[in-house]
């Protein structure tokens, strides 16, 4: 099972964790990005995610199947949540099953490294104080 | 002259005020559409813009045809 | 937070996630170890764990330090099952929540290579067919 | 002669049929006390087997002292 959705509900990994269970794999890695409270310096408040669904949606699956094909893993799986979140909240989450751990390792860190260069999402931080800025937007944070 | 409908997101969308467009031009390529575009409405300086045409990615240079689906992608930031 | 604990009783990490979570972390990496159905071409068909507790608990504690020293995490939990598991049983779970997910993602794959090397824990294959066999202790494997 | 407490694990504590037990014993070392449990009970050869002596990791070369809690680690697999 290689699967790769958006969605704008918080995300279910307990749920989705049971959907990579097979009888066959021997381990089991997963990796959940946080809002924190803080980045580069500045206070931040809650997070903002859009994504261009079209093409994220191809991407994702895109790099779902490069780590099949890199590494002999079972099963992979990533949702990323688009829209308001809190401090705490989660952002992506990555499961993968496997047979043996160190497929399960370099498959999710591939994954996860993956999505955040390749798929077309971008969040937007709002900081104590009530500045607000596109991250990876160097020229144009604060202005907004 | 082509019309292309045009889809924005994050700080693009923000400095056209809008989600979508439909744009008639004469520009050959993302990248002249591009410059055509950020003197309309003001769009940040970005050193790295990338570009995707009807959902796949593409190339600044590519030839735009009449009818296409272009977005703009500022440097992304998942996760 | 660094926490190493055997237990007889099924593993709880969903509850354990929780206590990793922080407002100042952007990145979680969680493994679990899964009872595979087979290992070196054999059939399992359930396993049965043993620890030298008192050591157990001590090398784990030390594992869990030596991680936070190497990587700049800021919580990391395992917990290790004992007796008896059925196939796609939880055997072992290592939760890490830090900043970014660089840190996470190597804390957590040095304590579960280091705890499977160091602490004292045994496990029992048993197979289709009615043999059994202590792992990694090839001179009497099939003899009990 | 003196009197250690040995717990026995896994392979060990199956070939000893039993867990615990005290043994007097003249071994001067880890090594020789295995030496001798293993002729005793038949324990399989284990190229690389460990010692714990009260609860902490020593070296087969170590002085045995009365009294010493003992522990022979076969390899471990844990996960």
């Amino acid at each position: 099972m290689l699967e790769f959705d958006i969605q704008d509900a918080d995300l279910q990994p307990d749920q989705w964790r049971q959907e990579l269970m097979d009888p066959a794999c021997g381990g089991y890695v997963s990796f959940e990005g946080w809002v924190r409270d803080n980045n580069e310096g500045q206070r931040v408040l809650r997070l903002e995610y859009q994504a261009y669904a079209a093409l994220a949606l191809k991407e994702g699956r895109r790099i779902l199947d490069e780590a099949q094909q890199k590494f002999p893993i079972s099963h992979a799986k990533c949702v990323h949540r688009v829209g308001a979140l809190d401090i705490g909240g989660m952002a992506v989450w990555v499961g993968v099953s496997g047979g043996h751990r160190d497929e399960c390792f370099r498959a999710c860190r591939y994954i996860i490294d993956e999505v955040k260069h390749r798929v077309p999402v971008w969040k937007k931080e709002h900081y104590v104080g009530g500045d607000s800025g596109w991250v990876n937007c160097e020229a144009c944070a604060g202005e907004h | 002259m082509k019309t292309v409908h045009i889809e924005y997101f994050a700080v693009l969308r923000e400095c056209a005020g809008r989600d979508t467009e439909a744009v008639s031009t004469a520009a050959e390529t993302p990248r002249q559409l591009y410059a055509e575009l950020a003197a309309r409405h003001h769009f940040p300086a970005l050193q790295s813009i990338k570009v995707a045409l009807n959902d796949e990615f593409s190339d600044m240079s590519a030839a735009l045809k009449d009818g296409d689906t272009v977005v703009f992608i500022p440097p992304v930031a998942g996760g």
